[in-house]
């Protein structure tokens, strides 16, 4: 057993975020995770990275329940798992190469990393991760003059720089557009199928859960209400997950370049719904 | 236990490079004798010397009266005055002139009733601390009750400029009080401003003249050692006899050198001053 | 993957490496050398300014309070006089915050209308924009107590020369600033306007005022804090107001302590208010007017 | 067009009400701001006595000042008691002119001195009497009887030039000036131009024109031939005892030095302080609330204040008013540097602590790289405004070239050199204006 | 004749970005301008409202060549020939209400409008005309509140206050949605239609053009390459127009609301574009 989530639960308050949430994964795997704005995604996965301490429940992985962690130790458990942003969370100022660096900082002592001092090797590391992400030219401008998919890449080799047996993904590509969100996804699938990591992400959008995972959870109100195979995921279960209505249309949320091209009629109902108002 | 420098503090009065200039020689001299460096420092007003001598951050300096009996009233045991610039003539006196611009009609004190009224600096004997004993005993009554109003105007020479601009009614400066009106008298503020072109002694007269007052002493710091303080007496005494030039710019004008002199000299200026400060 | 860069031929990586580690060398040394040139001049700028101070930091840094406790001291003693005091110096306390509202007033106005003329697309006369920036420069580099010393000479002493010093070095400062907004100002709504055949003034402050009045005044108010402590430290040095009484009361010494202490007080107090005020009404204007710029 | 055109015509009326208070309202504001300014400013008008200053401004000392500023006077003295004459630059020691070698301008002949004038004016001193020779006016004479100066005007009513008692005589023309006393008599006569700005008379290089001195130096001729012409002439020049140009050189070194030390001293000390009193890096309330208060302290307290209480403890001088300067900023950008904390982006540090960074390592990459362009550039601009205010600072205590500005406008000797020292003041500031911004371009766009 | 344009040129630097403009129109209509980006059709009617300065030319409206006028002459001249912007050029920040007030600006005196003074007369006019352009509601409003629709519709209401004789408009829907669209081009015709004004209108689609025009003009680098009636623009007349190869499709540029539900093919054929870049 790789990881096993056990009852895992979140309450800001009186608002539980994640509830009781509970799952296990045999082996390395891609899986995403749907669910409607406020079903509790981010916040597991960011509990996952300790970024926020769960309320309850326990995470192992490879037999270590990695929710009990604390200082060092937790930190050294982010380092082996990733997380990636919606928004990228970059340095912006610094050049690509230091961001991606960073994804070293647990394992060199304070004082080095404070003076930039990073191994020769890692620098090395960093643009071959760069170059294997077709970014490797952009190595020396700042992550803020670059376009929004190659930020996320560079996100990506961050993450692969730390060398993580997991790589959480929260909603990766919402802000970028079809052709970069296409760029990024398959990245991260070619991750997973080269270098056998584990990849969870938050997904907005239907098809792309089906097309790149192979696993896909369904949250809804902080609780897992769908587990199983893209092939699984029928327009009733996608239903269920959103808790929408019949008028339902799934290539509204769509953003793939694939749907887009079947997405018209959507788009005009959502046209002819627009003026009925 | 020697010193490290020494630090020489000059009053205003000119402008501040013509200040540092006239005491150079005496910085040079000063450093040959002592061996130390030796700086001169020139504020711009009276209290940044006064604050210098009371921190212990200057060494010397040549006072007024007023100045040093602040000193002495805020921390009797931070200076000692040493010595007196003498006339020619061998007093060591000075006076304050209150002075009006002649086409304003004022003539005398009474005439000044319910006018605008200038001093110079708070710490100046002649400028302030003197004036404002005697003219209220001259006019019988307090001055801010006699005049239509009272204000500092920083110095001398501001006094001067405002008296001949009309900013201000009248106002009082120092003389040595020897020599002619229509000059400026021999030395003092006014001569300075005539020498400078700045006013025209005709549209000025003389509607004041106080009491003599002492000279005001030049004063060493209570911590030098005495080695020094001998020493920097010495050097000063015999300027008469080594350089006459040097003791010319020190003095800013001819003079007949310093003469030793004791707190004592300067008591009822203190009293003065306290008195004031009630 | 569809890029091509993935492809990139390995020695094109090399060349990428090794560029990349050039260029943080030269980083390194480059930060190394500013910073060791930093640091030195920090260390040879203080000990040049100790050698040259009467005092040394080392021999007075114990002494810092021995002046504010011999005034603090008279000003126990004679407690009960405080608020006599209070009311002697209040007039004064008014004088000098006048001079900085309107000397602040004035910078707000011909800052603003400067700044209008200066910039592209607002100006009047287009041509004239350098010149009105040249102005500005110009009024911002002169120190008030240039123009403030010169003045009393002509004009003789009181509120006015600090007040035009003041004013005249407002307008440039302010002038600047608002430059920056306007040019961050929309020019559509002036367009607008300009379709309609408004004339230059309705295009300005129909168009225009209404986008940065509330940035205008975010920095006015602080310039008014700022132009407080210029007018008393003018007074200080021979223009009126509090800053007059101070260097009265404190040159005098023992005595007047009482009074320097009442006049420290209203000053600092004074000072607070008005800068405690300013930052709040700043955040109200540049939060609660919506999207400024900044 | 379906909304338009089920909206009712019922309502237009209402909505016109509304729109009539709206404007009501509108124009009430537009008329009451401009007023109540007004009032103000009327009140200020006679609060600072406006009325009474166009009778006391004098436009006379403007111009005095104005003609002072760019030239300079040669004064011809007979000292009647002792029958000397001297001819010198502004009355300067440095700038008189040995016996015998008076301008052309100065005949000497015996006891009878003649001055040529501009527009053919002159003035003749004889043991006698003094006579002056204005043109379109006629010959104004003096003589010294006893103890009275006797004068003797062209008939008609006595110019305001003139001012002339028995004690003195002035006459103020615009070709010279001439002062009478029982002691002595002078000439002023102006010229324009900063006299002997790069040597005095006694310099052997005084009269030289560029050219000629260029051309002594790509010779090798020496004009003085103890020194070589360049140490020469840069020695004389640089301690020309007039201008004192490397004292005033000093002096505003020693001004920005002031503003550097004291704005970089109070950036290092406010920047850790900073972090104690932003929200996000400090959640213990009561020591936030205790920095803020202190940052309140230091800056209401003000520069001006702080000069006077280093005053007794450092003395005069320039680090007294660096440390004046350092106290007020501390607390200025202890203000602005936790505000910048206060506002930076968590997405940055986030992304830094997903990967494992511990609490120094997020400082080092999440929040400095965000705070750094505001810290510089307020740093900066800081430096630049404090360049001004070293100046001020200067003057009290006693530092730099606040205090030559100050001192030269009080004693009110020499304006041209007041004019010297502004035009250097305003270069010092537009020089630090522009470093400063250059600076701020290169740090904050990065190129 | 009404207005009559002869030889209207307008010359940036090197670039004639007007070249020889001529046409004219014997009584007032509703002319659509079209022409790819950059054809110069701002800058015509730039010109017409004095906005930007001819380089050659003569424009003459009732007699009277508009393009030497100057000062106050030119002034009321532009307050009878009110435009209408692409992005509404409104102020923001004032309410609604002085918006449409603004188009008075040059019949009161300065000073009266600086200080708001404006008789409650025109205060009245201006909700009438917002009531009939269906946005009476909106009057109390700050500008930057409403939709994209609703302020162009308060542009519109200030171009009426003008009382103009010709209204201009660059590209009035180019900002807006479908809907949005639908709704200011019905206003601009009901204008034309009820109140007799002759409009002038840069469009950026054809189906617009046809759809709402007595009269379509293209341009095309400058020069006029096209006058005549709907009817007669082809496809063909079109591609000359645009400068398009044979794959131009029409619906490529439409916004229209009917256009949208066949113009799914297109939206395809963009984002295959965009991949294949
Ligand atoms: N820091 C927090 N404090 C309080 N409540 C929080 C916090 N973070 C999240 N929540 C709440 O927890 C619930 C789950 O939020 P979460 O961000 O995990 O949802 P999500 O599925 O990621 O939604 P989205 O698609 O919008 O990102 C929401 O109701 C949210 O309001
Ligand atoms: N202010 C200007 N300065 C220089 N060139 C300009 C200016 N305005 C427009 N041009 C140029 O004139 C030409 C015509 O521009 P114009 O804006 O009139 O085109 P358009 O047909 O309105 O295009 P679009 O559909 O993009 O608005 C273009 O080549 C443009 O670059
Ligand atoms: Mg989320
Ligand atoms: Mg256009």
């Amino acid at each position: 057993m790789l990881l096993s989530v056990e009852g895992v639960t979140k309450i800001f308050g009186r608002n539980v975020a994640v509830d009781k949430a509970t799952f296990a994964v045999e082996r390395p795997a891609m899986i995403g995770i749907i669910g409607r704005s406020g079903a509790g995604k981010s916040t597991f996965l960011r509990m996952m990275n300790r970024m926020t301490d769960a309320s309850a429940g326990r995470l192992v992985f490879d037999g270590r329940d990695v929710l009990a962690l604390k200082g060092a130790e937790k930190r050294a458990w982010q380092s082996q798992c990733a997380m990636i942003f919606q928004q990228f969370n970059l340095v912006p100022r610094l050049d690509v190469v230091s961001n991606v660096l960073h994804g070293t900082l647990n394992r060199h002592s304070t004082l080095a990393t404070l003076f930039n001092l990073f191994p020769r090797s890692d620098v090395h590391r960093a643009i071959d991760i760069l170059d294997r992400l077709g970014i490797a030219e952009q190595a020396p401008k700042r992550a803020e003059a670059l376009s929004g998919g190659q930020q996320q890449r560079v996100a990506i080799a961050r993450a692969l720089m730390q060398d993580p047996h997991v790589i959480l993904a929260d909603e990766p590509i919402a802000s970028l557009d079809p052709m970069n969100a296409q760029i990024v996804m398959d990245a991260l699938r070619r991750i997973h199928e080269e270098d056998g990591r584990t990849v969870i992400a938050n997904l907005h959008t239907l098809d792309t859960a089906r097309r790149y995972c192979d696993r896909v959870i369904g949250m809804r109100d902080g609780r897992i209400v769908f587990d199983g195979t893209p092939e699984q995921l029928t327009t009733g279960a996608a239903r269920d997950i959103y808790g929408a209505d019949a008028g339902f249309s799934e290539s509204a949320t769509s953003t793939s370049i694939e749907a887009l091209e079947t997405g018209a009629d959507a788009d005009a109902a959502y046209a002819s719904a627009l003026m009925g108002d | 236990e020697g010193i490290k420098e020494f630090r020489i503090g000059l009053l205003g009065g000119e402008n501040a490079q013509d200040r540092l200039n006239s005491n150079e020689c005496l910085r040079a001299k000063t450093e040959k004798l002592l061996g130390v460096p030796t700086k001169l420092f020139a504020p711009a007003d009276y209290d940044g010397v006064l604050q210098g001598l009371l921190g212990g951050t200057l060494d010397m300096a040549w006072l007024g009266a007023s100045g040093y009996a602040k000193i002495y009233i805020t921390d009797p045991k931070a200076v000692d005055p040493v010595l007196v610039v003498t006339h020619p003539d061998g007093s060591f006196v000075y006076y304050s002139v209150g002075f009006a611009r002649k086409d304003s009609g004022i003539k005398s004190l009474a005439d000044a009733k319910g006018k605008r009224f200038g001093f110079g600096d708070p710490n100046s004997t002649s400028g302030y601390l003197i004036p404002s004993v005697e003219i209220p005993k001259a006019i019988g009554m307090p001055m801010d009750k006699y005049f239509g109003s009272v204000k500092f105007t920083g110095g001398h020479e501001q006094t001067i400029v405002a008296v001949n601009n009309g900013d201000i009614d009248a106002g009082v400066t120092w003389a040595d009080g020897q020599g002619a009106w229509e000059d400026g008298y021999n030395n003092g503020a006014l001569r300075k401003a005539v020498d400078a072109g700045l006013i025209d002694m005709n549209d000025l007269v003389q509607i004041w003249k106080s009491k003599p007052i002492p000279e005001g002493p030049l004063v060493l710091s209570t911590k030098l050692p005495q080695d020094v303080k001998d020493k920097m007496i010495k050097l000063l005494v015999d300027m008469k006899d080594t350089d006459k030039d040097c003791l010319y710019n020190i003095a800013a004008g001819e003079t007949a050198g310093f003469a030793p002199i004791t707190k004592d000299y300067y008591d009822t200026i203190i009293e003065l001053r306290k008195m004031k400060s009630e | 993957m569809t890029e091509t860069t993935a492809q990139a031929p390995q020695s094109g990586i090399e060349t990428i490496r090794s560029a990349y580690l050039a260029e943080m060398r030269m980083k390194r040394i480059y930060g190394g050398v500013l910073l060791i040139l930093f640091v030195a001049m920090m260390a040879a700028g203080f000990r040049l300014a100790d050698a040259r101070n009467a005092g040394s930091f080392a021999g007075g840094f114990t002494h810092v309070f021995d002046f504010p406790a011999e005034i603090l001291a008279e000003a126990g003693e004679k407690l009960g006089q405080m608020p006599g005091h209070f009311v002697e110096y209040f007039p004064a306390l008014i004088e000098t915050v006048n001079i900085a509202a309107v000397s602040t007033l004035v910078g707000l106005l011909g800052g603003a209308l400067m700044s209008v003329l200066a910039t592209r697309g607002m100006a009047l006369w287009p041509r004239a924009i350098p010149v009105f920036r040249r102005i500005m420069d110009f009024c911002r580099a002169i120190p008030e107590i240039v123009v403030a010393l010169v003045l009393i000479y002509v004009l003789g002493g009181g509120p006015v020369p600090a007040m035009i010093a003041i004013a005249l070095h407002t307008v440039g400062s302010l002038g600047k600033l608002f430059s920056e907004v306007n040019e961050n100002a929309d020019l559509k709504p002036v367009e607008g306007l300009t379709s309609v055949g408004a004339n230059w003034g309705q295009r300005i402050w129909l168009g225009v005022v209404p986008q940065v009045a509330p940035n205008y005044l975010s920095y006015a108010l602080l310039r008014l804090e700022i132009n407080i402590r210029a007018s008393a430290i003018l007074g200080f040095v021979g223009a009126g107001g509090i800053g007059y009484e101070l260097k009265n009361a404190i040159s005098w010494g023992q005595g007047k302590y009482d009074n320097a202490a009442a006049i420290f007080l209203l000053l600092f107090l004074t000072i607070v208010v008005v800068d405690q005020l300013s930052s709040a009404l700043r955040h109200y204007l540049t939060k609660g007017a919506g999207h400024g710029h900044d | 067009m379906t909304d338009a055109a089920t909206a009712t015509t019922a309502t237009a009326p209402d909505l016109k009400a509304t729109a009539d208070r709206l404007f009501a309202r509108k124009r009430w504001i537009a008329l009451a701001v401009p007023g109540l300014l007004l009032l103000y400013l009327v009140y200020v008008f006679f609060a600072f006595d406006i009325p009474g200053l166009a009778q006391r401004a004098r436009l006379d000392n403007a111009l005095t000042l104005m003609r002072d500023s760019y030239s300079y006077k040669t004064l011809v003295t007979r000292d009647n008691r002792a029958d000397k004459l001297t001819v010198a630059i502004e009355g300067e020691r440095k700038g008189t002119y040995p016996p015998g070698q008076e301008p052309d301008w100065v005949h000497v002949d015996g006891k009878v001195t003649r001055i040529e004038l501009p527009k053919g004016a002159e003035v003749t001193y004889t043991p006698e009497a003094i006579t002056f020779l204005v043109p379109d006016y006629g010959t104004v004479t003096a003589k010294i009887v006893g103890r009275k100066i006797e004068t003797t005007l062209p008939p008609g009513p006595t110019p305001d030039w003139i001012s002339a008692s028995h004690t003195r005589l002035m006459v103020k023309a615009p070709e010279g000036r001439l002062t009478v006393t029982r002691a002595r008599v002078e000439v002023a006569r102006y010229f324009p131009g900063w006299e002997m700005f790069f040597f005095t008379l006694d310099s052997p290089y005084f009269g030289h024109s560029f050219a000629d001195l260029a051309s002594h130096v790509l010779s090798g001729q020496r004009i003085d031939p103890e020194r070589g012409n360049l140490a020469g002439i840069w020695h004389d020049f640089w301690r020309n005892p007039v201008w004192r140009h490397a004292e005033v050189a000093w002096a505003i070194f020693e001004t920005v030095l002031m503003a550097f030390l004291g704005t970089m001293g109070a950036g290092i000390i406010a920047l850790p302080l900073a972090f104690l009193s932003a929200r996000n890096f400090t959640p213990t309330q009561g020591l936030r609330f205790g920095m803020r208060r202190v940052f309140d302290f230091l800056r209401g307290v003000d520069g001006l204040i702080w000069t006077i209480i280093l005053s007794r403890a450092f003395g005069p001088g320039a680090l007294t008013g660096s440390l004046a300067i350092l106290l007020t900023d501390t607390g200025s950008f202890g203000k602005i540097f936790s505000e910048a904390l206060e506002n930076v982006e968590e997405k940055q540090i986030d992304g830094i602590r997903s990967t494992g960074a511990n609490a120094v390592q997020r400082y080092r990459f999440g929040v400095i790289p965000q705070v750094v362009p505001v810290l510089a550039s307020q740093l900066l601009y800081f430096l630049e405004s404090n360049t001004r205010s070293a100046t001020i600072i200067g003057a009290i205590v006693g530092g730099g070239i606040g205090l030559l500005l100050t001192q030269a406008i009080i004693t009110q000797k020499d304006w041209e050199e007041v004019a010297y020292y502004v035009i250097l003041i305003l270069a010092m500031v537009m020089v630090m204006d522009w470093i400063s911004g250059l600076l701020r371009r290169r740090l904050i766009k990065g190129k």
